[in-house]
């Protein structure tokens, strides 16, 4: 009989997540029991102070690791050894938090609808009746977004810090849950909002019901769900290999669904262009900051001794995403769309490089890690997006914002500083040199052709190339082209959106040319804890 | 004993979710089907926890059937909606976003 | 003194300007940026003097600057100066200021503190890629030159000035991102032979396989091949020509397109000497097909604008063609063809674009007896083509001269089939003068008023330094040779020596 | 060696040593040299940029430049031949011009016989023409840039004649061809004089083409190109590298004399000032290529397959220019067939080797003299009859314009070869010398002569005899001092011409640079061959005064002519060859790259471009916004990922 023993969780190491969840949950509560009036401002203070303290908090346990195996890697394993609490995971922790501010910003933004949030004021009243008027009338919000960005930014900061595969289940769905619902809830083409979310969810789900299958897969080979675990029993080569290969590339279906990689991208575009633009902007950063995390994680961990057989596998997930998110970009006439794709397109850089780890023996000293490179790359991506998205919120008609593209034409001379900065995201985003996407590239570049994959970096190269093709289209189109009708107008924003795009542009630049710091700071995360 | 039927039949539920959700037009079934899929994972769960001897894969049944509910929360909740704006609940009519 | 940093002063005062010239306010045609871009220049341009007074002619890479940069990827902000690079660095600061000048009031209309702040701007990271000692430096600033051309074009060129921006900026990056597939190819290479760098010095010391140093050098090659840009990839070119500003057409071409060639010779030389050797024979044809190919096609232009541009593809050709016949006069006369292209040409796109504005029309149909009524703009026009075809006493001459003899060194063929091009160049210059600045005065033309002060100042220092490198170049030579002989060092060849040495036989005969 | 040799024959055949140039540094009025260049320079350097500041006096500072010029030359001259023969080689330093790597390339000026000659003609010839100008341009508003570019072509050409290298000689070579370029077309207003200067300058860089491809072979052979380490190696190259050479540098030489097959831009040429026409087109610039091939003695002597060649190219074209000049119409084109005849007669001294150079060089400034003669006196007939070139519009100036007549005449006797004149010493020299070499050359050069005669003779008929056929309104006038005092000088120089045979003066005065001849005996006595010449020349003569001096002349040529004439007159298909087979083929292939530059290498990135658009919408049609259809493709991406795995490990 197993003695029952108080189970150790290791507050210490974990409080920042599980203040955000509290953070969530007391959201759920003010909804609840606050008056209407002041709801919205006690939902904004209190998420913002708990991304705060959860920031803070994230620095001092990073500043607190202890050093382990053999001083590679820092942290522990904590929870039960449901959690691991390292290096890495302080790094995306600290991201995610840091996008989940920005996010927190535009979903706060009320200057753009005339006082009111993007969000539907009641989204349980049909589109078009008496009782959306009405809510719309009365300026009601669904404060109810606060919460669930919680929710879903807690499951982020889990994803990647789970050491196990239930855990790692389990936060899969706490982030994905509350996304489902944030995409429905636009104010503004309701149906394609609903449609998206829908859409979103009935794929999501499926997914996650292969993701599952394959955890079951591997637990049955491995015996264990614990990543390390796994690991060792596939060095030993215990059980039926078959098990394991098909429970690996089902675990990869639901990783690779979440980060958007061919072909399991079908969901992206209609998701992102249906979505209200924050929720957009806030998922697409944070979603991928969190599931490639996760997927390094599975990888570089659980299947490491493993690396020979996923390694070609995903080589061609990578040659294949970088060119569907390429080629279809190019044909998009919505902006969302566009970066949809380019996000797509992004996923296979960042898959790039995942495929070019190698062992610390085959790295010489100094040399750039693949995990140091794609926390790096994901960082970069994470805020020029958030910040492209933040723009994509200010174009606006009377219609609400104008995501087609050919309303965009002339917008250089209508608002030179918006089209400016927009103009930069998309040349960083096109990895032009000085920003911070050109630095990124390099650096999932330069891990892929360490590691021998040449060819998926001379295929990365020429796609970067196509896909310029649609980022310059665009500044084409702002700058050199005339405006059609009385043209594209930038609705001024508060001062929260405006934050968040210097947030954007900041990072952006300094990435760009002083990338020194934040490389070193994911050198410094070392590696993953076994 | 031997496994090999329990997994058999999972992978059967297993693919008889698939094919539902690739083949049903209404969201409800198509969600159904999802949760077939669940299930399936649920067998083969508690199957290998069984043949491995631990508690693992019968915990984890746990787990994925309180998420699975949390799921059906969400999910009906974004399928009410929809039917409500569009009177029906087919996916296929869901179709406005596209290209 | 000895430890001021001229280098980055260099490429510090363009770039300030840039942003002093893009943040003070102004209304376009204001005076005020257009003064502040000159002033700066004109610093740059004394920086550059004052570089040259500190460079001492026979010690190699020097006035060196290393600062760690990304560590992670082993890269340094590292610049120095060589005797290619000091002659790229004298061109670039020396054309910018004239083509302010030129350009005074061809944005009148538009955005003006932005089309001089872009020019600005575009001055410091040219400089900056002449002087990068490090190849990432190098490759970011080279693809970072891109943004403010594209712009210069896109945002103020004349008709089509969108679809060529987009063309130019498309090309560039393709080359760019091949060459990056390269550079990332380095660092991994260099990390695998011990700590992770990317200064020039040390990647030359790397241990290169032949097939990887192939593979590498045709990254490379092929973005400088575009940049240059050699037949079959120069499309971009006379489009970009015809629809940019004079004055960009002159920083693209006689500038930034350097870059190509420039690169060729520090990197593909430089790094990947075996596979350059390899690459030779199909480089040299393709080479003489630019230089026949570029000629034969600015035969046939109508537009001035056009035709320079086709020029520049027969030149470069002549460039390429020295530097991949490794021999002293081909390597020397390749470096010296840079400097002299970028004054001939910038001569004749600034003067063409003279005429263009009082015209309104690039056509050269459109021209004909511009001589009788504006004698300085035909007659500086006259010397611009003459120079442009190889009249000796000009300074192309010298370069072409010695680009052709290097041929001929390499292969009497080589030589045979490149001199054609002098004969091309006769035919493409001359038309077009006869055509624009001959015979009776075309409608339109008689209003043509001839240069005032600021277009001759802006071209006679041109037209000055073409005459003067004509007949005096060793200074610029003993400058540019010492490079020069590193450099084959490097590559490991000699010059062939004549077979029947003079002064040997007067010795026998003795005997 | 290999090649003792091969210099044995030519030891054994006779002491025809082959002279190495060995000069020593300058000295006294030789440092001088560079002046000699510098004053026209400066002169055209002022008084082009100096711009209408100059205009009132610039005609004048033109003339003294030039005149400077020749006063230096003189005196150098006059101390050259108080030297010792072995010891007429003067060189100077002046820069290090050009050094990379073992191509090493000084500005050196070298000053022996040869040069001395040319600078006296040069300058002195050209300071007549300078003098003449003044009068002729006098009513030209842009004088003072005439002016200029005559100074500019004078300095140009001394570069040429005084290099001590192949590679300022081309620089020279090249200077003369802008000058000539842009005398040509000084009237640039004229379309006709536009498309002559550049037709010129064109033709002109397919020879120099050929004048590069030898400086090149001449470094990669030696290791030097100038003449003191060329004319030493030289001994050591093979024949074929030699002859190489040799070729090339006669089609650079055939490009600036306008030799058959680079003949066409002479007659175009006349477009220019009278002048001009006299200077660079008759007496100097277009002699060059002699120069060149004489100054290449070393080479040539050692490459007969060359020297062949250039007596073949001699020899069609003196035949060439003289049947053109037996047609035209046009006075300047008359002596500009004859002058393209003329020089072909020099070429062919030049290609008969070391008992021609003397000759060739002989016949040359004779030729120098008397022909600018006639072309300032043609010069002063247009003057006086309001620039009408059409010899159909003279007729009876003899009485009107007595000067021009006189000097002419010298002029014509000169150049016909009547006995006495200068033309009659060095052409009889030249055919004497052909006959030595071979039969058949020795008649075609007679033949050319006789056709001189023929041609001549109908000019100074339509010109200063048979009927007056002027236009109305012309009144024939005699021109001022100014021009005619340098056609009184050249008329004397071409009566007195013969001098510098005076004991083989020119012979013995130039063999330090080109050699010294064996004399060898023709088979007929020398005096018969000039007899034979002198009757050929006769009949010649004769036919002329029978056909037109006897019958009246049409005012408009007629129509109804033989084959022959109307060969002729379009300068026997000339400009039709060229046209035919490089300028409409070329044409063609410009057009043709044109096009297939925009649709096939600019088609292939911009198809590609649009190809990949293309796919792209075929692509983005995949994305239906059914939801099953995406869950379908996720299941495929399931089965894709599951594969590739299983493929990975049992593969």
């Amino acid at each position: 009989m197993i003695e029952f023993s108080k189970p150790v969780i290791g507050y210490a190491e974990v409080w920042p997540m599980l203040l955000v969840f509290g953070v969530a949950c007391a959201g759920v509560l003010v909804e609840a029991f606050a008056p209407r009036r002041v709801r919205y401002a006690t939902q904004v203070l209190l998420a913002l102070v708990g991304l705060a303290a959860a920031f803070v908090g994230t620095v001092m346990i990073g500043l607190d690791l202890n050093e382990t195996a053999g001083g590679a890697a820092k942290g522990g394993i904590t929870a039960e050894g449901a959690i691991v609490v390292d290096g890495p995971a302080i790094f995306l922790w600290g991201l995610i938090l840091l996008i989940a501010v920005g996010g927190l910003l535009l979903f706060a933004e009320r200057e753009l609808e005339g006082g009111v949030s993007a969000f539907a004021g009641q989204a349980a009243a049909l589109p078009g009746t008496e009782a959306e008027r009405e809510a719309s009338t009365r300026g009601l919000d669904h404060t109810e977004v606060f919460p669930l960005m919680m929710f879903a930014v807690g499951g982020m900061m889990l994803f990647p810090a789970s050491n196990d595969l239930l855990t790692m289940f389990v936060a899969l769905e706490v982030l994905s849950l509350p996304l489902y619902l944030l995409s429905g809830l636009a104010r503004r083409r309701r149906l394609l909002s609903q449609e998206a979310a829908l859409k979103y969810f009935l794929l999501g789900a499926f997914s996650s019901g292969f993701f599952i299958y394959g955890i079951a897969l591997v637990y049955g080979y491995a015996g264990t769900m614990e990543f390390g675990g796994i690991n060792e029993a596939i060095s030993n080569n215990t059980g039926n290999r078959t098990l394991l290969l098909a429970g690996m590339g089902l675990i990869s279906v639901g990783l690779l669904f979440k980060v958007g990689a061919a072909p399991f991208q079908a969901w992206t575009p209609d998701v992102y262009q249906g979505a209200p633009t924050a929720v957009t902007g806030f998922m697409a950063a944070a979603t991928k900051v969190a599931a490639f995390g996760a997927l390094m994680r599975l990888y570089y961990v659980a299947f490491g001794n493993e690396r020979w057989s996923w390694q070609p596998m995903l080589w061609v997930i990578a040659i294949l995403t970088m060119l569907v998110g390429a080629l279809l970009a190019i044909a998009q006439s919505d902006i969302k769309r566009m970066l949809a794709y380019s996000s797509v397109a992004h996923t296979g850089f960042l898959l790039t490089g995942v495929l070019g780890a190698q062992s610390a023996s085959e790295l010489s000293s100094g040399e750039i890690t693949s995990l140091q490179a794609v926390l790096f790359y994901l960082v970069t991506y994470g805020f020029m997006t958030l910040g492209a998205f933040a723009i994509v919120s200010m174009v606006r008609d009377a219609g609400g914002e104008t995501n087609h593209l050919s309303r965009w034409a002339g917008l250089g001379k209508e608002s030179p500083i918006v089209a400016g900065i927009f103009a930069f995201f998309l040349l960083s985003m096109a990895g032009i040199p000085l920003t911070a996407g050109f630095t990124g590239k390099w650096a999932v570049f330069a891990v892929a052709m360490s590691a021998g994959a040449w060819p998926v970096v001379v295929v990365a190269v020429l796609t970067s190339a196509l896909a310029a093709f649609f980022y310059v289209r665009v500044i084409v189109l702002m700058y050199f082209a005339d405006p059609v009708g009385a043209g594209p107008s930038v609705t001024l924003p508060s001062v929260l959106t405006a934050v968040t795009i210097a947030l954007g542009v900041a990072a952006t630049l300094l990435l760009g040319i002083v990338p020194g710091p934040v490389l070193d700071l994911a050198a410094h995360a070392g590696e993953f804890i076994r | 004993m031997s496994t090999e039927p329990y997994i058999v039949l999972s992978a059967i539920l297993f693919t008889i979710g698939c094919v539902g959700v690739l083949t049903r037009r209404n969201a409800i079934v198509v969600f159904m089907c999802v949760e077939l899929m669940l299930n399936a994972s649920n067998l083969a769960l508690v199957t290998f926890a069984k043949a491995n001897g631990n508690l693992e894969g019968q915990v984890g049944a746990f787990f994925v059937m309180v998420v699975a509910a949390a799921e059906v929360v969400v999910g009906l909740a974004i399928i009410m909606t929809i039917f409500r704006t569009r009177r029906s609940a087919s996916v296929d009519d869901a179709s406005l976003l596209k290209y | 003194m000895i430890d001021f940093p001229w280098l980055t002063t260099l490429i510090v005062v363009p770039l300030v300007g840039a942003v002093v010239t893009a943040f003070l306010p102004s209304r376009p045609g204001a005076a005020l940026p257009k003064q502040l871009a000159l002033l700066f220049t004109t610093l740059t341009l004394a920086a550059a003097v004052g570089t040259a007074t500190q460079y001492d002619t026979g010690a190699g890479m020097q006035l060196t600057e290393t600062h760690t940069w990304i560590e992670a990827f082993g890269a340094s902000y590292a610049v120095g100066v060589d005797g290619i690079a000091l002659t790229l660095v004298l061109l670039t600061s020396l054309l910018v200021p004239l083509v302010v000048l030129a350009s005074w009031n061809d944005a009148d209309t538009r955005n003006t503190k932005a089309f001089f702040a872009l020019m600005l701007a575009l001055e410091g990271l040219a400089l900056a890629v002449f002087l990068a000692q490090d190849v990432l430096l190098f490759y970011v600033v080279f693809e970072a030159t891109l943004i403010p051309a594209y712009f210069l074009i896109g945002g103020f060129g004349g008709e089509n000035r969108a679809r060529a921006a987009v063309k130019f900026l498309l090309y560039m990056l393709a080359g760019g991102l091949i060459m990056l597939a390269s550079v990332v190819g380095l660092y991994a290479l260099s990390a695998s032979q011990g700590e992770p760098s990317y200064l020039i010095s040390n990647l030359a010391q790397l241990d290169i396989g032949t097939v990887e140093g192939r593979w590498l050098f045709l990254g490379f090659f092929i973005a400088f091949a575009i940049k240059a840009p050699m037949f079959p990839v120069h499309t971009w070119l006379p489009d970009t020509t015809a629809a940019a500003t004079p004055g960009t057409s002159v920083l693209l071409i006689c500038v930034l397109d350097k870059i190509g060639t420039y690169g060729m010779l520090r990197f593909c030389l430089g790094l990947f000497p075996e596979a350059s050797d390899w690459a030779t024979p199909v480089v040299v044809v393709m080479a003489l097909i630019s230089i026949v190919y570029g000629a034969l096609l600015a035969i046939g232009q109508d537009n001035m604008l056009r035709l320079i541009g086709l020029t520049s593809l027969s030149h470069f050709g002549f460039i390429v063609l020295g530097i991949f016949v490794l021999n002293s006069q081909g390597l020397s006369g390749a470096t010296l063809y840079m400097f002299n292209h970028g004054l001939s040409t910038a001569a004749l796109f600034l003067i063409a674009g003279y005429l263009i504005h009082r015209r309104g029309t690039p056509l050269i149909s459109a021209q004909g007896g511009v001589e009788k009524v504006a004698p300085v703009l035909a007659g500086t026009f006259l010397v611009a083509g003459l120079a442009t075809l190889g009249l000796p006493g000009l300074s192309p001459f010298i370069s072409e001269f010695l680009v052709l003899v290097g041929g001929f060194s390499h292969a009497w063929w080589v030589g045979a089939i490149a001199v054609s091009g002098i004969v091309l160049a006769a035919i493409y210059v001359l038309l077009m003068y006869q055509r624009t600045m001959t015979g009776p005065v075309q409608p339109g033309v008689e209003t043509v008023v001839d240069l005032n002060r600021r277009e001759v100042g802006a071209i006679a220092p041109i037209l000055l330094a073409m005459v003067l490198v004509g007949f005096f170049p060793q200074p610029l030579l003993d400058v540019i040779n010492p490079a020069i002989e590193t450099t084959m060092t490097t590559v490991g060849v000699q010059d062939e020596p004549p077979t029947v040495p003079a002064g040997t036989q007067a010795e026998e005969d003795h005997q | 060696m290999s090649v003792l040799p091969m210099l044995a024959p030519l030891a054994a055949e006779g002491a025809e040593h082959v002279p190495v140039v060995d000069p020593s540094s300058a000295d006294g009025v030789f440092t001088l040299m560079w002046v000699v260049i510098a004053l026209p320079l400066a002169g055209a350097a002022i008084l082009l940029l100096g711009g209408r500041l100059t205009d009132a006096w610039g005609h004048l500072l033109g003339c003294l430049t030039v005149v400077g010029s020749f006063a230096i030359s003189l005196a150098m001259f006059v101390s050259l031949i108080g030297r010792a023969d072995d010891d007429r080689q003067v060189s100077q330093h002046l820069y290090d011009w050009i050094s990379v790597g073992g191509f090493k390339v000084g500005a050196d000026l070298l000053y022996d016989p040869l040069s001395a000659l040319f600078l006296l003609l040069i300058t002195g010839v050209g300071g007549l023409i300078h003098i003449y100008s003044i009068g002729y341009m006098a009513h030209d508003e842009r004088r003072r840039r005439f002016f200029g570019y005559l100074n500019l072509f004078v300095a140009a050409m001394l570069v040429l004649v005084l290099a001590e290298n192949y590679l300022l000689l081309f620089l020279g070579w090249e200077g003369v061809g802008l000058a000539s370029y842009l005398l040509i077309g000084f009237w640039q207003y004229k379309p006709s004089a536009a498309a002559a200067a550049k037709k010129a300058f064109v033709i002109n860089r397919v020879g120099d083409m050929g004048m590069s491809l030898a400086i090149m072979l001449i470094f990669v052979t030696f290791g030097t190109i100038s003449f003191t380490g060329v004319s030493e190696a030289a001994g050591g190259a093979k024949e074929s590298t030699l002859t190489a050479i040799g070729l090339l540098l006669l089609l650079g030489a055939c490009g600036k004399s306008a030799q058959v097959p680079l003949q066409a831009w002479l007659l175009d040429a006349m477009e220019g000032p009278t002048p001009v026409s006299a200077l660079i087109h008759a007496a100097t610039m277009v002699t060059a290529g002699v120069y060149l091939i004489v100054r290449s003695n070393f080479i040539f002597d050692r490459a007969p397959d060359a020297q062949t060649a250039v007596i073949a190219v001699a020899v069609v074209t003196l035949l060439w220019g003289a049947i053109i000049g037996t047609s035209k119409d046009d006075i300047k084109k008359v002596l500009a067939g004859s002058t393209m005849s003329q020089i072909g007669y020099m070429m062919l001294g030049a290609g008969l080797g070391i008992a021609g150079y003397a000759f060739a060089i002989f016949h040359l400034l004779n030729h120098g003299f008397f022909k600018a003669n006639m072309f300032l006196g043609a010069g002063s007939v247009m003057h006086a009859m309001d620039d009408d070139v059409d010899m159909r519009h003279y007729g009876a100036l003899s009485k009107m314009l007595p000067i021009t007549f006189l000097t002419f005449l010298m002029g014509y006797l000169a150049i016909i070869g009547f006995p006495g004149f200068s033309g009659f010493w060095s052409k009889d020299k030249i055919i004497e010398t052909a006959f030595v070499d071979s039969v058949w050359i020795g008649i075609l050069a007679t033949i050319g002569a006789g056709i001189t005669g023929f041609y001549m003779t109908r000019l100074m008929l339509m010109t200063f005899f048979t009927q007056k056929r002027w236009e109305e309104h012309v009144h024939p006038h005699e021109s001022p001092k100014v021009m005619t005092f340098p056609l009184i000088v050249l008329a004397a120089l071409s009566v007195l011409g013969g001098i510098m045979l005076l004991n083989d003066w020119i012979v013995d005065f130039l063999a330090p640079v080109v050699g010294t001849p064996v004399h060898h005996e023709t088979e007929v006595p020398p005096i018969v061959i000039t007899l034979i010449i002198l009757a050929v020349v006769a009949a010649g003569v004769a036919t002329a005064w029978f056909t037109i001096g006897r019958s009246e002349v049409p005012r408009v040529a007629p129509t109804q002519v033989s084959v022959f004439t109307r060969a002729a007159r379009n300068d026997l298909y000339g400009d039709a060859i060229n046209d035919t087979l490089v300028v409409r083929p070329g044409t063609h292939v410009v057009h043709g790259l044109t096009t297939f530059d925009k649709s096939v290498v600019d088609g292939a990135v911009m198809g590609q471009a649009s190809a990949t658009g293309g796919l792209a919408q075929v692509f983005r049609r995949w994305q239906n916004g059914f939801v099953r259809s995406y869950a379908l493709s996720l299941l495929g991406g399931a089965i894709l990922v599951v594969l590739a795995l299983l493929v990975v490990n049992l593969g």
